[in-house]
């Protein structure tokens, strides 16, 4: 089951790409764990989780084709 | 005009003054405003570690500021007596001096559009997924914070 | 830019759209301004008894509104870390739709700005020893109050 | 002792003029009165007093050469 991973802002800055494909996590948690392991200094980072460009507070199910992002504080203005 | 309007508020690079002041224009055949409020963000040309700010980078999650800003102007328009509410936001490269913000509210008596300008300039700032990255002289970046 | 100028604010007429973007434009070569609050006031077709507003004309005690300007000026950029503040307001006739009061005030973060343009605006309402007469489409005249 | 009066506003609907020169009067109660007589709906207008460019709340001398102004409630903006 694949889900597609955006990232943005300083985020970047670890993933070195915008985005990537991950298989097989069930929930954001699982997700979260995968990209750690990727992507290790992900860990200490603060970012918002949105699903389909709505954001998530808690942990949830993914379903295939999500789009998860991975968004630092914003900073427009 | 539409309070539904649910456009791009997405400029490619600097807001240009003149486009200020045909947005203002265009609002003199709207005779039931009495009252506009404008706010700009303008890029400073701030100091970090010995070296200056040249311009700052934005980039931002496209889709989810458009569908939060619906949400948004909707919560506006049944908060606000509005007659209209323009915003623009920079994408990409914006040099220090440029305009980066436009924040254009208008109503019929003055403390609807001055209200609902200052608490869009705070909203825009929280709740849109919109990032700036701050260029130096010396190449650095650094990721820009709001307060 | 000054913060003890006091030249007139007065500009005869209606104040051209032109003239605010040429203002902000001036302000790009100012790198420490970070914010831009503007205030615009419109003459609105308000109606009056059966008939329609359609031009305000505006006179004033001009030598005493500039000795006051200059005064609450000068209290503006005590109280607001001001980079600059400018004042426009209209004499003799602007028609409905026309621009007759434009505040334009600037600074380093956002919240100087917006908080010197609102009071600003009340300020000069209150006073400022200016008065509006609404003609209407009937050839007959309201003396404005403001509330 | 010679004194200016100038009207501004809705006062101007009343004494036709924008201003007038007033001789023989000490105080601003006396002009007032003077003024009253001359433009007797003057006495239930609402307006405030300006000296010389500088409002006056209390009766006040005045001296030869004085700029006396006459303002109803403003409504610029």
């Amino acid at each position: 089951m694949e889900v597609q991973v955006i990232f943005f802002g300083s985020i970047t800055d670890i993933t070195l790409d915008n985005s990537v494909v991950i298989d097989g996590c069930v929930d954001i948690n699982s997700l979260v764990q995968t990209l750690i392991e990727r992507y290790p200094a992900l860990a200490n980072k603060k970012y918002f989780v949105a699903v389909n460009q709505k954001m998530v507070h808690e942990n949830s199910k993914l379903k295939m084709g999500d789009t998860v992002a991975l968004m630092p504080p914003f900073s427009g203005g | 005009m539409s309070n539904k309007k649910t456009a791009s508020i997405f400029v490619s690079g600097p807001i240009p003054a003149q486009k200020i002041a045909d947005d203002i224009q265009k609002h003199s055949a709207k005779t039931n405003i009495g009252a506009h409020s404008i706010f700009l963000g303008q890029i400073r040309a701030d100091e970090i570690n010995n070296t200056k700010v040249i311009a700052i980078e934005y980039t931002a999650y496209e889709e989810m500021v458009m569908e939060k800003m619906a949400e948004i102007r909707e919560a506006f328009f049944a908060k606000y007596a509005l007659t209209c509410m323009h915003i623009y936001h920079s994408l990409g490269r914006v040099a220090v001096g440029e305009i980066c913000l436009f924040v254009f509210t208008s109503s019929a008596h003055r403390r609807d559009a001055i209200d609902a300008c200052n608490e869009m300039v705070e909203t825009i700032k929280k709740e849109l997924p919109i990032w700036g990255k701050e260029i130096c002289t010396d190449e650095s970046t650094v990721w820009k914070q709001n307060n």
